[in-house]
C-alpha cells in the first residue's frame, strides 16, 4: 500500500534543458512517478502553412528550411518533390543524385544531433553531444562549401538543385565518408552502444509496440524500433532511391535504446548510399529551367520523403496561380509525439526525459 | 598554563544544569506537540541532555573507570538511532492508514 | 650530494615538512613572552589560515582545471581567452558572479536559503583539517579522524536538502528529496567499506593509517581494492558527481537544489562542489594511496607536494568519470547501493577481520602476510565483482545491441483494430 | 572541574547555542525548520561533548544524530503531506510547560544542593581506544545486545513500512 499523496503538477518546459526547444509537458507526478502528462505545443508556431499561400512556390522553399532546421535538406527535398509532381517538372539525373547525396548527408547530421542530444538526456555531461556535434560540423562544412549556408540551406530548387557542387567538394566528401565518419561511428559504438549505464537507462524505456506504432501512424526510427521494416525510400522510392542498395535497420523491443542504435546504423547505411551515388554521379545539368513564377495547373499533389524524423509529407493544392492555394505539411515530429503520453505514464521523470529524447522531435517542425 | 589575569572555571553543576535545561525543553516538546515527528524530536532532545549529563559525570566526577560514562553515552546514541528508525517507520505506517500524523487524531484505541 | 642534503635537512625551512617551522616559531614567540596557550591559539590560527588559503587556491584553480580537462575530453578547447591558457578565466567568473544580482524566492524561508550554501562549504574545508600533509604536518591529529570525516560529509548532504527545500521550487525539492534518499542509502557502504582500513591500521587516526602504509610498504589500495572501488563510487554519489549526480541532474530537474540560486550564493555552491571534490580526493589519497608517503620518494620530494599530486590524480579520475558517463536513474542508484555495494562492503569487512585476526594470531612475518593479503583481497575484489555482475546484472543486457537488417520493406500483419469512435458529442452526425 | 579559559568560554557559547536552538525547535511553526534547528542542536551538543573531552562520542553524535537521525526525520516529514507539516501544540501545552518547568527547577535544586565528589583526574587524552577496550571486554554483552537491537529495529522499520501487495482495501 503506497503512501497516498496528492500528485504534484510539474511543468517540464517550455524552458527546460531537455525539451528540445519550447515544448511543454505538464506532468502530474506522484513521488518520482508520472501519473499523467499533458502535452502543450504551439510555442514556436509561425503559421508557415498560411504564410505560404501568399508566396510563390519558389519563395516557399526557405520555409521548409526553418521547419526542421536540423534537417533542412530533407524539408527542401520533400517540398520540391511535391511541387514537381504538381507541375510535372522533370528533374535532371545529376540533380537527382545530388539530392540523394545531400539528403543522406543531412540524415547523418540530424541523426548525429539526435544521438548526442539523447545521450545528453540520459545524463552524460555533454561529452557525447560534443562528439556528435563535431561530426555534424564536418557535414555542415560540406553544405557551406556547396550552398553557402550551414543550417538553413535553401539548396533544393523546383526542378533540381540551386548550385552544382564545387570542384573541392568530391575530395572532401570522399575524405568524410570513407575516413572521418566511419572512425567517428566506431567511437560512438565504443562510447555509447556498449555503455552499461546507457543500457540501464534506455533499455525497456519508452516502449512502442507494433500495434501502437501503426495505429498512431508513427514513422521513422520510432516505427522501425518497434520491429516494422518500413522506410519510404524502399516503400515509395523517390529520387531514384530504388537504384541504391541499402538495408533498413529494425529494432527488437521498440525501446529508446533500439531507436538509438537504429539511428547509428542508419547513418552507416546513409554513407553506403552516398558512396554508391558518388560512384554513379552523372554529368549534365543540375537544374531544369522553370519560370520564376511557376504556375502549376490547378490540382493537388502529395509527396513524401523519409526525413530523419520520419515520413515528411507535403500536400500542395494549386488553383493555377503563382502561389499554392493550400499547403499542408505532415510533420513527423508532431505525429511521433502523439504517443508520448502513453509512453510516459507510469515512468519516472528521468525516464520520461529519456523517452522524449529518443523520439527526437524538432519543435520547429512540430509547430511550423 | 594559567593566565594571570582571569581564570574561568567550569563546575560539574553547570554542565548538569545545561543538561537539565535541554531535558526540560525536550520534555516540553514531547508533551505538547501535536505532530508525531515533533514528539520524536522532543525525545531526541531529552536523550541528548542525558548524554551531556553522562559525559559531564565521566569528565569530572570521581570514578574508578571514568570511561563508563562514554560507554553509556554510546549506548544511548545507539538506542536513539534504533528508536528514531522505528518511530519514523511507525509514523509513516500510521500516516498510510490514517492519512495524518497528528496524534490527537490517531484515536483508534480510544473506545 | 650528501652535503647538499645536509644543507637542506635539519633547518626549519626544510620544505619537506613545514611543521619544522613550528619549533623556531615557538621559540620566537616564547622569547616575546607569549604564554603557551597564546602560542597554541596562534599556531592553530596559522594552520587554519593555511588550510583556508589552500581551499581558496583550489577553488580557483579547479574551475580552470575542470573546464579545461573536460573541454579536452569533449574535443574542444575550453577557456582560452583570458590570460595564458585561459588561466584568468576563474577570476573573471568570480567577478561576474559577484556582480550578479542575488535573487531570492519570495516565499522561501530566508534564513535556510542563505545558510545553505555556507553550510555546504564548511564541511569540505573542515575535512581538510585532519588530512596529514607530512610526518608532523597535520593541523588536527584527531584520534577519530575517519569518523570525523564521515560525520562531516553527511552534514554536507543536509545542507543540500536545506537549499532544495528553501528554494520553494518543485525541481529543487526533487533534488532535495533525491539527496536525502541517496544519503540514507550510501552512508552504509561508505562506513562499511572504510571499516576494513580501520581494521588493518588499528586506528581511525589518519596519520596512523599513513604510518601503517609506510611501515608495511604497501598502499592501502593494494590491500583493499574493493574498499577503494566502493568508497570511490559511493562518495561520487554523495558528491553529486556523474554518474550519480541525480540531485542536480540538469537534463531532468534543471539544476536540482541550486536551480533558484544566483550570484555569489550560486558561486559558493559551485566552488564548494570543487572543494568537496578535492577534500574527498585528499581522503582517498590519504587512505588508499599512502598520503604523503610514497616509497622513499618523500625523502626527496616534500610529502605535501606528493600528496597534492595524488589529490589531483584522484581528482582527475573524478573529472574523467564526469566527462564520460551518463547518469543513473534514482532507483538504479539506490538499488546499486543496497544490492551491490552494501553486501560487498560487508563481505569485505568479514574477510578483512579474518585476515587481521590470523595475522595477529599466527605471528608470522609481515613479509608473508602483506603479499598474501594483497593476493587474497585482489582475488576477492575480482571474484565478487564478477559474481555480482553474473547474478544481479539486469537481464536485458544480453539483448542484442545491434538492429536487424531488412533489405526491403516488411510490414507484419496486425490483428484487426477497431477504429475509435470519432462521433463528436453534440456535433452533427 | 575544568580550568581552561578556552574550553570554558567554548562551553558557554556552545551551551547557549544549543539551548537557543532547542528553544527554536520548540517554537518554530514549520516542522522542516524545526528539524533543521534540531540538527543544529545536535551539532551544538557535539561541541559540548568535545569540551567534556569526549571526542569519540562527539563525532559519533555528528555522524549519527546530525547526519542520520535528522536526515531520517526530514525524510519522514517530507513523506507526510504539507497540511501536517505544522508544529503546533495540543491542549497539553500549558501543563507541559508547567511540568517541564517544575522538573527543571527540581533538577537545578538537586544539582546545587548535592555535594558532588569531584575528581581532578583531568581530561582524557584519547577515548577511542579505551572505549574499544571497554566495549570488547567488560561491556561485550551489552554491546552485542545493542547490535541485535539495531538489527531488530532495522527489520521492524522495514516491516512497518513495507508495501503490501494487492492490499487496496485500506
Amino acid at each position: 500500500m503506497p503512501v497516498k499523496a496528492a500528485p504534484v503538477e510539474v511543468n517540464i518546459g517550455p524552458q527546460h534543458p531537455s525539451t528540445h526547444g519550447v515544448f511543454r509537458m505538464v506532468a502530474k507526478i506522484d513521488g518520482e512517478r508520472i501519473v499523467d502528462v499533458n502535452m502543450i505545443v504551439g510555442y514556436l508556431h509561425r503559421s508557415m502553412e498560411k504564410l505560404a499561400e501568399e508566396r510563390t512556390f519558389t519563395q516557399n522553399i526557405p520555409f521548409t528550411d526553418r521547419m526542421d532546421y536540423l534537417a533542412a535538406m530533407s524539408g527542401n527535398l520533400g517540398y520540391c518533390l511535391s511541387v514537381e509532381k504538381l507541375a510535372g517538372v522533370e528533374v535532371p539525373e545529376r540533380a537527382m543524385y545530388l539530392r540523394v547525396i545531400f539528403a543522406e548527408l543531412q540524415r547523418v547530421a540530424s541523426h548525429c544531433m539526435a544521438t548526442g542530444a539523447f545521450i545528453n538526456d540520459c545524463g552524460a555531461w555533454q561529452t557525447p553531444v560534443m562528439w556528435c556535434f563535431r561530426d555534424r560540423e564536418r557535414v555542415l562544412d560540406l553544405f557551406e562549401m556547396t550552398c553557402g549556408a550551414r543550417l538553413t540551406t535553401n539548396y533544393m530548387r523546383i526542378g533540381g538543385v540551386a548550385f552544382d557542387i564545387p570542384d573541392e567538394f568530391l575530395p572532401a566528401l570522399d575524405k568524410l565518408i570513407n575516413d572521418e565518419l566511419p572512425k567517428a561511428f566506431e567511437e560512438y559504438e565504443e562510447l555509447i552502444v556498449g555503455n552499461e549505464i546507457i543500457m540501464m537507462r534506455a533499455r525497456d524505456v519508452g516502449v512502442v509496440t507494433p500495434e501502437v506504432a501503426i495505429n498512431a501512424s508513427l514513422s521513422g526510427p520510432l516505427l522501425r524500433s518497434a520491429g516494422i521494416a518500413w522506410d519510404l525510400r524502399k516503400a515509395d522510392p523517390y529520387c531514384g532511391y530504388d537504384r541504391f542498395k541499402f538495408d533498413i535497420p529494425v529494432g527488437y523491443n521498440g525501446d529508446a535504446y533500439d531507436r538509438m542504435v537504429i539511428r547509428i546504423e542508419e547513418m552507416k547505411q546513409s554513407l553506403r548510399i552516398i558512396r554508391q551515388a558518388v560512384a554513379d554521379l552523372p554529368d549534365g545539368a543540375h537544374k531544369t529551367d522553370i519560370p520564376l513564377a511557376l504556375r502549376p495547373p490547378a490540382g493537388e499533389a502529395y509527396s513524401r520523403v523519409e526525413s530523419p524524423k520520419g515520413e515528411l509529407g507535403f500536400y500542395v493544392v494549386s488553383d493555377g496561380g503563382p502561389a499554392p492555394y493550400r499547403w499542408h505539411v505532415r510533420a513527423p515530429s508532431l505525429i511521433n509525439l502523439s504517443v508520448l503520453r502513453e509512453m510516459t505514464i507510469g515512468q519516472t521523470i528521468s525516464d520520461a526525459i529519456v523517452t522524449l529524447g529518443s523520439i527526437d522531435i524538432n519543435v520547429g517542425e512540430l509547430d511550423r | 598554563m594559567h593566565s594571570p589575569v582571569l581564570t574561568l572555571v567550569l563546575h560539574l553543576e553547570e554542565v548538569l544544569i545545561v543538561g537539565a535545561a535541554l531535558f526540560a525543553i525536550g520534555l516540553y516538546v514531547a508533551l505538547s506537540k501535536r505532530n508525531a515527528i515533533g514528539i520524536l524530536m522532543g525525545i531526541e532532545l531529552m536523550l541528548n541532555a542525558v548524554n551531556i549529563t553522562f559525559l559531564g559525570f565521566a569528565r569530572m566526577s570521581v570514578s574508578e573507570d571514568p570511561i563508563q560514562g562514554h560507554v553509556f553515552a554510546v549506548f544511548v546514541i545507539t538506542v536513539a538511532a534504533a528508536e528514531a528508525a522505528v518511530a519514523l517507520a511507525l509514523a509513516v505506517a500510521i500516516y498510510k492508514h490514517r492519512e495524518t500524523v497528528n496524534i490527537d487524531q490517531i484515536d483508534l484505541l480510544r473506545w | 650530494m650528501t652535503m647538499l642534503l645536509d644543507l637542506i635537512t635539519g633547518y626549519w625551512w626544510d620544505a619537506r615538512d613545514l611543521s619544522n617551522m613550528t619549533r623556531p616559531l615557538y621559540e620566537f614567540l616564547r622569547d616575546q613572552g607569549v604564554s603557551d596557550a597564546g602560542i597554541f591559539v596562534i599556531s592553530a590560527l596559522l594552520g587554519t589560515l593555511a588550510i583556508i588559503s589552500f581551499v581558496g587556491a583550489v577553488a580557483i584553480i579547479n574551475i580552470w582545471v575542470e573546464r579545461r580537462v573536460v573541454g579536452r575530453m569533449q574535443s574542444r578547447l575550453g577557456p582560452n581567452r583570458l590570460g595564458p591558457f585561459g588561466l584568468l578565466q576563474p577570476i573573471a567568473d568570480a567577478i561576474k558572479l559577484m556582480q550578479k544580482e542575488v535573487l531570492q524566492p519570495a516565499s522561501a524561508p530566508g534564513w535556510i536559503y542563505t545558510v545553505a550554501p555556507i553550510a555546504f562549504t564548511v564541511p569540505g574545508i573542515a575535512i581538510l583539517a585532519v588530512i596529514p600533509w607530512g610526518r608532523n604536518m597535520v593541523l588536527a591529529n584527531l584520534d577519530v579522524g575517519l569518523l570525523y570525516i564521515l560525520g562531516l560529509s553527511s552534514l554536507a548532504v543536509l545542507s543540500v536538502f536545506m537549499a532544495g527545500y528553501s528554494s520553494n521550487n518543485k525541481y529543487s525539492l526533487f533534488g532535495a528529496m533525491r539527496v536525502i534518499a541517496m544519503l540514507v542509502s550510501y552512508e552504509i557502504p561508505i562506513v562499511a567499506g572504510l571499516l576494513g582500513i580501520v581494521l588493518f591500521a588499528g586506528s581511525m587516526n589518519l596519520q596512523e593509517i599513513v604510518l601503517f602504509q609506510e611501515e608495511h610498504w604497501a598502499f592501502m589500495i593494494m590491500l583493499q581494492p574493493l574498499a577503494f572501488l566502493i568508497y570511490f563510487f559511493s562518495i561520487s554519489a554523495e558528491l553529486n558527481r556523474t554518474p550519480a549526480d541525480i540531485a542536480e541532474a540538469e537534463s531532468e530537474i534543471v539544476g536540482g537544489y541550486h536551480t533558484e540560486y544566483s550570484g555569489m550564493k550560486f558561486g559558493l555552491f559551485y566552488a564548494a562542489e570543487l572543494i568537496n571534490a578535492v577534500a574527498v580526493s585528499a581522503i582517498i589519497a590519504t587512505l588508499f594511496l599512502g598520503g604523503w608517503w610514497t616509497y622513499k620518494l618523500d625523502e626527496f620530494i616534500p610529502g605535501w607536494m606528493l600528496l597534492i599530486g595524488k589529490i589531483y590524480g584522484v581528482y582527475f579520475i573524478f573529472v574523467w568519470t564526469r566527462g564520460t558517463l551518463p547518469r543513473f536513474r534514482i532507483d538504479q542508484l539506490l538499488a546499486f547501493a543496497w544490492k551491490w555495494l552494501t553486501p560487498m562492503a560487508l563481505i569485505n569487512v568479514i574477510v578483512v577481520a579474518a585476515e587481521v585476526l590470523l595475522w595477529n594470531e599466527t605471528g608470522w612475518s609481515d613479509w608473508f602476510w602483506i603479499p598474501a593479503i594483497i593476493a587474497i583481497n585482489t582475488a576477492l575484489c575480482v571474484g565478487l565483482i564478477v559474481f555480482f555482475v553474473k547474478v544481479f546484472a539486469p537481464k536485458f543486457q544480453r539483448f542484442p545491441t545491434r538492429p536487424r537488417f531488412y533489405p526491403g520493406i516488411d510490414v507484419p500483419s496486425l490483428p484487426a483494430v477497431t477504429p475509435p469512435d470519432f462521433a463528436r458529442k453534440g456535433g452533427p452526425a | 572541574m575544568i580550568e581552561d579559559n578556552g574550553i570554558v568560554i567554548a562551553f558557554w557559547i556552545l551551551s547557549a547555542t544549543t539551548i537557543a536552538c532547542a528553544l527554536m525547535t520548540a517554537a518554530v511553526r514549520e516542522l522542516v525548520q524545526a528539524v533543521l534547528f534540531l540538527a543544529l542542536t545536535f551539532v551544538g551538543a557535539a561541541g559540548i561533548y568535545i569540551c567534556l573531552s569526549a571526542d569519540f562520542v562527539a563525532v559519533a553524535q555528528i555522524l549519527i544524530y546530525a547526519g542520520a537521525v535528522s536526515v531520517l526525520m526530514t525524510f519522514a516529514v517530507m513523506l507526510t503531506p504539507a497540511a501536517d507539516r505544522h508544529n503546533s501544540e495540543t491542549i497539553f501545552q500549558a501543563p507541559a510547560l508547567v511540568l517541564s518547568g517544575l522538573l527543571l527547577a527540581v533538577i537545578v535544586f538537586v544539582v546545587l544542593d548535592t555535594d558532588w565528589a569531584i575528581s581532578d583526574a583531568g581530561a582524557f587524552q584519547t577515548t577511542a581506544a579505551s572505549l574499544g577496550e571497554a566495549f570488547l571486554k567488560p561491556y561485550v554483552v551489552p554491546f552485542e545486545v545493542a547490535s541485535v537491537l539495531l538489527m531488530v529495529a532495522m527489520i521492524g522499520a522495514i516491516v512497518l513500512t513495507r508495501e503490501l501487495e494487492e492490499d487496496d482495501d485500506a
